[in-house]
């Protein structure tokens, strides 16, 4: 049975310690999920996201401290500026949205933390393994869309560029 | 044409890191035994000759061989730590895989040195390639006349081969000069640029071969110095460094003008460098 | 002169992808490529010159050297496979020459490239002449010809329902040799040549080093690396070790080999931060005179074969043979 | 006076009363090709023109040629001229802002000769009689220069209805897999040439960080996910920054789409931050704070 | 408190605001807002005479509202330091609004205390004429009357009246205290002798305010005037029925004991020959007594008077009688209307008022109008008058035509006529009073006094006059008639002015003005809430009947009777909390007061810094099912332990709301924490205290407790035996969570659910104490911006870990201590600030501070210098340098939103950089199959 891999960017004072206490408090929390700890949300820039999807993980489950909360004032607010950008970005060149999620766990919420880990791997389960990750030349399938594609600067026949 | 192991110039031999001993800040000094077995031996070498060294995962460099083949099997060189490869090298435990490609490029004409009196000029980690000229002057010492070792280096802590400074002195004919840019507590040699320890000593060009390696800015000026001295250009012998990525003039690198350096170099007669479309600098 | 019917042609494309990898210009959005095709009908004929040349399958833009395993202390290196048989179709004698230009380089001259060797021997260049020349083609100031045949194994001419076929190496005798020609009266037509003046002579190029023009033009130059990665004959490359995913308890690398470009503003650039060629017009110097005086001092040929594929790249129109005209002024 | 004899006598004023001692324009080229032109001196003033040729955006040029770094071909240090005139379209100038809001030069150093501008032409001069506008001015709006301290040209009083960006569009409504299948192709043929790096204005990176030594962010490999990384990388760092002068576009030998990339965040940033990069001299707002409302839990 | 008020290495900055902080650990710099004490701390010795005669009653917050305070008051008894304080919210609307600067809140807190002398003088302090200004004033002091916006303006003019009149029936035993009057002011009681002389002309209410502030300022001052009388337009412009003659006379008869020197029936015509007679200084203060008249046709006639002759005649007491005659007055003003009403008094048959203004926008007092009208005026406005009829060599009446009007343009009225309208208004005898203006016939004809008609005497804004040493205020100088108000504050402004004039850089200041209180609605409410403002409506003026008014002078208007002033007293908001009525100031012995006090900034440069702002109660009206402010005799714990506190409001006695001693009590729990609908934390000291009530309720109060609890946390050393202790004397404990308290037949019903089995899950009670739970202080957000603090969910300033370092603040050298850190009891706070302290001063011991090696740092060679990062740092910890960023190591908090942020990673995290971080990853996403390998072309 397919278990996605997730790699989880958690920030050290709110959503590292709410999965701390998520398992303190004996806490069912999946097991695909792989923690990387760091100081805050903000740490997190989005070239480390796509570099866990280039080295083959089927999610990225990014979790800060609530806004307002934040132990670093407003770190957060950087994080919920960006990886907006970069799920847009990564939606527009294919990906499923599912595989990039942030949102806000605090300390205290262990109940929290488990249940944003579990929807997000329920989630990633029917999407099957991410395709993302590509070993050798991809087809070459550009025939294949038929869009107005604008001609190349136009090497062939020496068309110069402009 | 066939690609079988070792016949790939290449094709890393691989060896083993069997001592590593730290000679200044930063710097290293790795003994290398290549691994017997299917692979041939590293060929015999000759002063001024270079070799790839590998830091598997990392990437490869070139490195100056500061070893001669006389004095047993164990490829020594100077390492400094400055980039990805180096800092990759210096992390290697005693015991531990590395690779070898080499020996590459030219030598020092050390048959046209014979009966001359030497006068070499090392500055800071330039010195490790001088090292093997050194060694065979010494375990030649009939065959070359007075023997100058000129020795310099930012500071006292980037000096090299510390530990032979003696050997050197108590060697006949033989004289050692040390200077830094700036100095430490301890230091009681010449304080000063090269150039200003090059003046001090004001050698006589007369019957001497000056052989000059260290950071191109440092070779620019002593090589003026040294013909402000009467050196004649055939007289100048440099080595020079450049980046460089096969070490078998494929790679397009290290070209300098038309000259590769690590095919017609890296050891070159300022006659020659006189002549190089492109600056070393 | 021999010919071969256009389907007989057809055939035996088909024949040859069947067998060996056939490469041949293929039409694809952006323009014509040398592409790996199945079958004949995928080759675009009436196509003028590539956006690349065909170096790629000699001298791929990257290629592993070898493969490194590493288990504790003890490292496995695995050299790549030889390469598989290929043949080039419908190449243009300016690659031709270019492959020929890289030739001298990777195996005439010792030691042996054997990456480049091995895939050298697996192919078999199959020309196709070039009716007439294009808008930046000049090939002709090179000393070549649209339809020179010189550096091919096969070279054809396209006569409309036939081709007229010669083979020039035992090897294109031996491709060819069981093909139904047919001996026809009459010789191949040459095609329509344009003489380009004004390509300085190697000395030209060698005395315009200082010239002080070159810190003009690179004002311009963006350093980027197309007319190196266009050219059939720019053959500098980068080596690096990069990591493959590898089992627990082992690490595994692979030794890369990459095109590079001596147009990058950091190729020059050692670990200790000296940089001989920190200005944009040292570089595209350094370039141009590699093509007409390095290379020929440290292999043989000129480097350059006309293709004119840099004039049409240049995002910002840095254009040889402007340059070179004006040197071969000056040196006047 | 023709526009293009205006301009040259703009930068033969501005050259010769000493207020700049460089000025960036377009001359035209070997076959008529139109290219940047760099000149330090009143008479060369007489070789630059204006047309509808004049795609490339020149502020690629400006923090180099501020700092002195390029136009060297010996390693003698020249010294960087104090101040430098530059023709700029609308597109252009809007990078002018960005790079101010960057501190990468100060407006004093800029002398910024605005071109009220009609839209630039697709393809060659050769082809000029069919020649129509690039997609990327038929979607533009803007006919004068944000930044300019001179104005050429009268700004045309009606607008031509700016068109939708259908190639957008049609990228965006594809199923997923296509649009993968899509972007691989695509990415596929890149050969890491790094022209559309080099020839855009904010990619001004000292080393970029995906050609670092290391390859710690992305390897040497010619291999589609490398590449793809790449691109995708570098539209990330373009985010809220890029003009959409779409010279990355323009310069691809291989034809890929990359500006659709920068449309598409750019679209993004400006839906989510109501961002348009370069109007002001301001920060892309991707590493700024949450409004109040956005930042209402 | 006190040891720590008396330890000298401990600096208390008490009432101080903390303004801004910058810098960073051992290196703070921190700006303290002094607030005014108006009371110096070195000289007060807490003796509380202030207190004691202080007005101002305010409900006492340290008392949770069981008792009141007054405006000057000491925290509490046990504050350190002891000394008092003035609390102060500005000026009142209705000082501001007075041209006198007339402290009317003053007067009317003290009236409001029946202290009817206090209340005079105080008054005086600014107003010389109160009689006049109580009964002719238009009152602006009502129009700001903050009262106003809430139900109607305290009726500020009656009690000027009121006291007015006061203290002229009681004027032979009213108590000398003028020397109090002029505490305060820069007058003195007996000034030295400046050896100045100062010639005044004018003896109206400018003409003597100025004599007598000079005179005060110890210069010596003549006042001329033409008339026979003194007081100017007060005397000879307002008729006796609304101005009685006496008060008048006692009030200037008060200047003239002050040693004004007056010199009647002086007509002075040579201002120049009085500079040379050795007068330093002249004031013109004439007035505006020239009545103005328009030429129409017969306004000669000899029947065409003018109203202000009319009324300085009468004022004269010359008896004129006009029975058989019927009189129009022309005209709409205020002197329009006491023309007309004086015409009524001397017995005219007829009385009709003709004016321009329509009804509503005529200038005189709308009151007033009413009055007249019944009075038996006929008020016919909107009338243009076209001329004088005269039949015979009599007057027949004056033609008008109704008209159309829009105002003034340009001092010109701005009519249409409406065609048609032409009418005869019948009459015989016409009296103008359509305005009057200066005479300027006495001044030199060489124009060196320059006058800039149609305004009055030119004056620069010292007052002077083209002439030096000539100044000038009042009617005159504006031209034409105003308020006796604007003339006496005219007048301060004017003495002020000549005082500079003749002393230069000694010369009197103008005051400062302190801001305007601007109460918002809420605060209205509370305050009527609390009872500091009653909520009866606005007094009314009860006046004599019509009919007796007829053919007499008596005044119209009666005074309030003391209930009513006191009354209506009782309705004054107090807005500016302290009115400076400066009894105070009389009162302290020490002369510790000073109500000019500034607020004082201090900046401090401190190394380490603890915050110790502690919590604040919860309000239990926000959980209204439990009745507090709703039902009586149901009390916060705060609430119960200042009423058992025999140094409380009611020195320990804690009675019902019937004042019975409370029976039986009910203390219930949680009240606010534990509760996700108010706060989810547990405030930790609840139980405990609320053992301790249950103890003093079972044994001071010989009363029935009961605890209603959720559970007992009795944590912590010795409680567990406190808590068996409660239980073992007796107290109830019943486990529960109270659902409501309501009121059931003179009882009060707590009711709860989760009862363990067979307990109940209700009980009666006469009494309620709400365990209330501690929450964020209201500012603590804008303290943690202040510190660069963050809060945690709760609300609360969060700590740099919760079990490694809970005293510290992510923000190196900043500590918590208490319970602004989290809810906690006496022991705990102590042990953390102990802590907090320790911290505090290890850091300082070191001299040297170890900061935390996780910070950015700058790989410069890839830095583009583009300031994302900056842009990107929460904590300003990046500048930009010569085109590079650069990192503050002691600003940073090593969050690495700038590494987030690096477009080139050229900024990384130390210990959390780029490579550790993928190599984590790398690590984590190691388990992909061996098998799978990149291919290659």
């Amino acid at each position: 049975m397919y278990e996605p891999k997730v790699i989880g960017f958690l920030c050290t004072w709110c959503s590292y310690t709410g999965a701390d206490s998520a398992g303190t408090s004996r806490l069912k929390t999946p097991w695909n999920l792989r923690a990387v700890r760091v100081p805050c949300s903000g740490r997190v820039a989005p070239e480390l996201i796509l570099r866990a999807f280039d080295q083959g993980a089927d999610g990225v489950l990014v979790l800060g401290c609530h806004i307002g909360e934040c132990h670093y004032d407003s770190g957060n607010h950087r994080a919920a500026k960006r990886i907006p950008l970069l799920l847009s970005i990564l939606e527009f060149a294919g990906m499923q949205p599912e595989r990039l999620r942030l949102d806000w766990v605090s300390a205290s919420e262990g109940d929290r933390y488990a249940r944003i880990v579990s929807e997000f791997v329920d989630a990633l389960r029917p999407l099957g393994p991410n395709t993302w990750r590509i070993n050798g030349a991809a087809p070459r399938a550009d025939a294949a869309i038929g869009m107005p594609l604008p001609a190349a600067s136009g090497l062939s026949g020496g068309a110069p560029c402009p | 044409m066939s690609t079988a192991d070792g016949a790939d110039p290449m094709y890393p031999l691989l060896g083993r890191l069997v001592s590593s001993r730290d000679m200044g800040r930063e710097i290293k000094l790795l003994g290398v035994k290549l691994l017997n077995g299917t692979q041939p031996r590293f060929p015999a070498y000759a002063p001024g000759q270079f070799a790839f060294l590998s830091a598997f995962g990392i990437g490869e460099a070139p490195f100056g061989l500061a070893s001669t083949t006389e004095r047993g099997e164990v490829l020594e060189f100077a390492v400094q730590r400055l980039g990805s490869v180096t800092t990759g090298l210096h992390e290697l435990a005693e015991g531990d895989a590395l690779g070898v490609r080499g020996p590459l490029g030219n030598t020092f004409p050390m048959e046209a040195f014979q009966h001359k009196n030497l006068l070499v000029l090392g500055g800071g980690i330039g010195g490790a390639p001088l090292r093997p000229v050194i060694h065979s002057v010494l375990d030649h010492r009939q065959d070359y006349g007075q023997l100058t070792i000129l020795w310099a280096a930012r500071h006292p802590s980037l000096l090299i081969f510390r530990d032979e400074y003696e050997s050197w002195r108590a060697a006949p004919h033989t004289e050692l000069h040390l200077t830094v840019d700036e100095a430490d507590a301890a230091w009681d040699h010449h304080v000063g640029l090269m150039t200003d320890l090059v003046r001090q000593v004001a050698p006589s060009a007369a019957n001497t071969v000056a052989i000059t390696c260290g950071p191109p800015i440092m070779i620019y000026h002593v090589d003026k110095l040294l013909s402000e001295l009467g050196f004649a250009p055939e007289q100048r012998y440099v080595t020079l460094e450049a980046r460089m990525h096969c070490g078998l003039g494929k790679c397009g690198r290290c070209n300098m003008g038309e000259l590769l350096v690590c095919r017609d170099g890296p050891v070159f007669s300022m006659a020659q460098v006189g002549n190089f479309l492109e600056s070393y600098l | 002169m021999k010919t071969l019917s256009r389907e007989n042609l057809n055939l035996w494309l088909d024949g040859l992808a069947a067998q060996h990898a056939l490469i041949a210009p293929h039409l694809e959005a952006p323009g014509v490529f040398y592409r790996p095709v199945q079958r004949a009908q995928e080759i675009a004929w009436e196509a003028g010159r590539p956006v690349l040349s065909a170096k790629e399958f000699l001298f791929p833009p990257s290629e592993r050297l070898l493969k490194v395993e590493k288990r504790g202390p003890d490292v496995r290196l695995e050299a790549s496979p030889s390469a598989a048989p290929q043949v080039i179709f419908g190449l243009r004698p300016c690659d031709a020459r270019g492959i020929r230009v890289l030739d001298t380089a990777f195996v005439d001259t010792p030691p042996i490239d054997s990456r480049y060797a091995s895939r050298r021997e697996n192919t078999l260049l199959v020309g196709l002449a070039c009716r007439s020349m294009g808008a930046s083609c000049f090939c002709t100031a090179v000393g070549l010809a649209p339809d020179d045949p010189r550096d091919m194994d096969v070279m054809f001419s396209d006569r409309g329902a036939t081709l007229a076929v010669q083979a020039l190496t035992p090897r294109g005798e031996a491709l060819i040799a069981n093909l139904p020609l047919v001996e026809e009266l009459g010789e191949v037509e040459p095609a329509s040549r344009r003489e380009v003046g004004g390509l300085p002579t190697a000395e030209a190029w060698k005395e315009s080093y200082s010239d002080a023009r070159w810190a003009k033009h690179g004002e311009r130059c963006l350093s980027c690396r197309l007319c190196a990665y266009v050219c059939p004959t720019c053959r500098c490359y980068d080596v690096r070790d990069e990591a493959l995913p590898s089992p627990p308890g082992e690490a595994h690398f692979e030794r890369l080999r990459a095109w590079d470009s001596c147009m990058r503003e950091g190729y020059r650039l050692t670990a200790g931060g000296h940089n001989p060629r920190a200005a944009s017009g040292s570089r595209l110097r350094n370039r141009l005179l590699c093509k007409f005086v390095y290379y020929p001092h440290q292999y043989g040929p000129a480097a350059c074969t006309g293709c004119g594929r840099c004039l049409d790249a240049c995002p910002v129109n840095l254009d040889l043979l402007e340059i070179g005209g004006a040197l071969q002024e000056a040196a006047q | 006076m023709s526009i293009s004899e205006a301009m040259q006598s703009a930068a033969r004023d501005v050259l010769a009363s000493g207020q700049v001692q460089r000025v960036i324009g377009y001359e035209t080229g070997p076959h008529g090709r139109v290219r940047p032109a760099i000149i330090d001196r009143p008479e060369e003033a007489e070789r630059l023109v204006w047309s509808a040729d004049c795609t490339h955006n020149l502020t690629v040029y400006l923090h180099r040629a501020l700092t002195g770094e390029n136009g060297r071909a010996s390693r003698e240090a020249v010294a960087p001229p104090a101040r430098v005139a530059i023709v700029v379209k609308p597109c252009d100038s809007r990078a002018i802002n960005v790079l101010l809001a960057e501190h990468q030069f100060s407006r004093e150093q800029v002398f910024a000769i605005g071109m009220a501008c009609e839209g630039m032409r697709q393809g060659a001069p050769a082809s000029a009689p069919e020649a129509t506008l690039q997609a990327r001015c038929l979607r533009c709006r803007e006919r004068v220069p944000v930044v300019h301290d001179v104005l050429l040209g009268e700004p045309p009083s009606a607008l031509p209805e700016a068109l939708p960006d259908e190639a957008l569009a049609h990228v965006r409504d594809l199923p997923p897999a296509e649009r993968a299948a899509f972007w691989l192709s695509q990415f596929d043929r890149c050969i890491r040439c790094y022209a559309c790096r080099q020839a855009c204005p904010m990619c001004n990176c000292p080393t970029c960080l995906f050609e670092q030594e290391d390859a710690l962010w992305v390897g040497m490999r010619i291999a589609p996910s490398e590449k793809r990384t790449f691109h995708l990388g570098r539209a990330l760092h373009l985010a809220g920054r890029c003009v959409g002068c779409n010279e990355c576009e323009r310069v691809c030998p291989m034809g890929i789409p990359i500006g659709l990339l920068n449309r598409h965040l750019a679209e993004t940033v400006e839906s989510l931050y109501g961002h348009r990069a370069g109007m002001q001299p301001v920060l892309s707002p991707v590493t700024g704070m949450l409004s109040a409302e956005e930042s209402a839990p | 408190m006190v040891s720590v008020g008396r330890q000298k290495n401990i600096k208390l900055l008490s009432y101080s605001e903390i303004e801004s902080v910058s810098g960073y650990v051992g290196n703070f710099e921190v700006r303290v807002r002094r607030k005014p004490r108006y009371i110096d701390e070195s000289k007060c010795t807490g003796c509380g005479n202030c207190a004691s005669v202080c007005p101002i009653e305010v409900t006492n917050v340290f008392d949770l509202g069981l008792s009141t305070r007054r405006a000057v008051y000491r925290h509490s008894p046990q504050a350190v330091p002891g000394a008092y304080t003035i609390e102060k919210r500005g000026i009142a609307p209705c000082r501001n609004a007075c041209p006198t600067d007339q402290r009317a809140q003053g007067y009317i807190a003290l009236v409001r205390q029946g202290r009817f002398a206090d209340a005079y003088w105080a008054i005086r302090r600014e107003h010389p004429f109160p009689s006049v200004c109580g009964r002719v004033c238009n009152h602006r002091c009502e129009d700001a009357c903050t009262r106003g916006s809430y139900d109607q303006p305290v009726n500020i003019m009656a009690l000027k009246r009121f006291v007015a009149d006061w203290a002229f029936d009681h004027r032979d035993q009213l108590p000398a205290q003028r020397a109090k009057s002029l505490t305060g002011t820069p007058f003195a009681a007996h000034p030295t002798a400046s050896g100045k002389k100062i010639a005044i002309i004018g003896a109206g209410p400018a003409g003597l305010t100025t004599a007598l502030d000079l005179v005060r300022l110890g210069h010596q001052t003549t006042v001329f005037d033409s008339l026979p009388v003194a007081g100017g337009m007060m005397r000879v412009g307002i008729p006796p029925h609304r101005m009685p003659v006496e008060l008048l006379e006692w009030e200037i008869q008060q200047i003239l004991d002050e040693g004004v020197q007056l010199r009647l029936n002086t007509w002075v015509d040579d201002i120049p020959a009085l500079l040379d007679q050795g007068y330093h200084a002249v004031l013109i203060a004439t007035g505006a007594h020239q009545a103005k008249k328009i030429p129409i046709r017969n306004s000669n006639h000899p029947d065409n008077w003018l109203s202000l002759n009319l009324l300085r005649r009468v004022a004269q007491g010359e008896a004129i009688d006009l029975r058989e005659r019927s009189v129009i007055v022309m005209g709409g003003g205020n002197v329009a209307l006491d023309t007309a009403r004086t015409v009524v008094r001397l017995g005219a048959r007829q009385v009709s008022m003709v004016c321009l203004e329509p009804r509503g926008e005529m200038p005189g007092f709308a009151w007033e109008v009413e009055v007249a009208e019944q009075e038996g005026i006929h008020v016919l406005p909107a009338r243009t008058f076209k001329e004088v009829v005269v039949k015979g060599n009599r007057i027949a009446g004056l033609r008008c035509a109704e008209v159309v009007f829009r105002g003034f343009k340009r001092g010109r009225p701005d009519i249409s006529e409406i065609p048609g309208t032409e009418h005869v208004v019948p009459g015989d005898l016409v009296i103008w009073a359509i305005g009057q203006g200066p005479d300027f016939s006495f001044l030199p004809g060489d124009g060196s006094i320059n006058t800039c008609y149609p305004v009055g005497i030119q004056t620069n804004s010292e007052m002077m006059t083209t002439t030096p040493g000539v100044f000038c205020a009042g009617d005159v100088r504006r031209g034409q008639t105003f308020f006796v108000v604007d003339a006496i504050g005219e007048g301060h402004h004017a003495a002020r002015c000549i005082d500079r004039y003749l002393r230069g850089e000694q010369g009197v200041r103008e005051p400062h003005r302190p801001p305007v209180v601007e109460l918002r609605r809420e605060e209205i409410e509370h305050k009527v809430e609390l009872g500091e403002a009653a909520r009866r409506p606005r007094a009314v003026i009860r006046n004599i009947g019509v009919e007796a008014r007829r053919l007499n002078f008596r005044e119209v208007d009666l005074t309030l009777t003391e209930a009513e002033a006191v009354a209506e007293a009782e309705r004054c908001l107090r807005c500016g909390i302290c009115s400076e009525c400066l009894e105070c100031v009389s009162a302290c012995e020490r002369g510790a007061i000073n109500h000019d006090m500034q607020p004082e900034i201090l900046d401090l440069k401190v190394g380490t810094l603890v915050l110790a702002t502690g919590f604040r109660d919860f309000d239990p009206r926000v959980a209204p099912e439990l009745g507090h402010g709703r039902l009586a005799n149901v009390l916060s714990a705060m609430e119960f332990e200042r009423l058992i506190n025999t140094g409380g409001p009611t020195l320990g006695k804690v009675l019902l709301a019937n004042g019975q001693p409370p029976k039986r009590v009910a203390i219930v729990h949680c009240v606010g924490s534990r509760d996700d609908r108010y706060h989810e934390y547990c405030s930790r000291a609840c139980c405990m205290y609320s053992l301790k009530i249950a103890q003093l309720a079972h044994e001071y109060l010989q009363a029935e407790v009961f605890e209603i609890y959720r559970d007992m946390r009795s944590f912590g050393k010795g409680y567990e035996e406190f808590y068996n202790r409660t239980r073992a004397s007796g107290v109830h404990f019943f486990h529960g969570r109270v659902r409501e308290v309501t009121a059931v037949d003179g009882h009060l019903r707590v009711q709860w659910e989760e009862s363990f089995h067979n307990e109940p899950d209700q009980v009666d009670v006469d009494l309620v104490i709400l365990a209330t739970g501690m929450e964020p202080q209201g500012d603590t957000a804008r303290m943690a911006k202040l510190f660069g603090l963050s809060r945690s969910r709760d609300g609360f300033f969060l700590e740099r870990h919760p079990k490694l370092a809970p005293v510290e603040t992510s923000s190196q050298g900043i500590f918590l201590a208490g319970a602004c850190q989290s809810p906690k009891d006496i022991p705990d706070t102590v042990a953390q600030a102990a802590a907090a302290a320790a911290g505090a001063l290890a850091l300082i011991d070191q001299h040297t501070i170890s900061l935390d090696p996780s910070i950015a740092e700058v790989e410069v060679a890839r830095c583009l210098g583009c300031g994302q990062c900056a842009a990107a740092c929460p904590y300003g910890a990046i500048e930009l340098a010569r085109g590079k960023a650069a990192v503050n190591a002691y600003l940073c908090k090593g969050c690495g939103t700038c590494a987030g942020a690096c477009p080139n990673k050229a900024m990384s995290l130390i210990h959390f950089d780029d490579r550790q971080l993928i190599a984590e990853l790398d690590g984590a996403l190691a388990w992909i199959d061996a098998a799978e390998e990149v291919g290659h072309v």
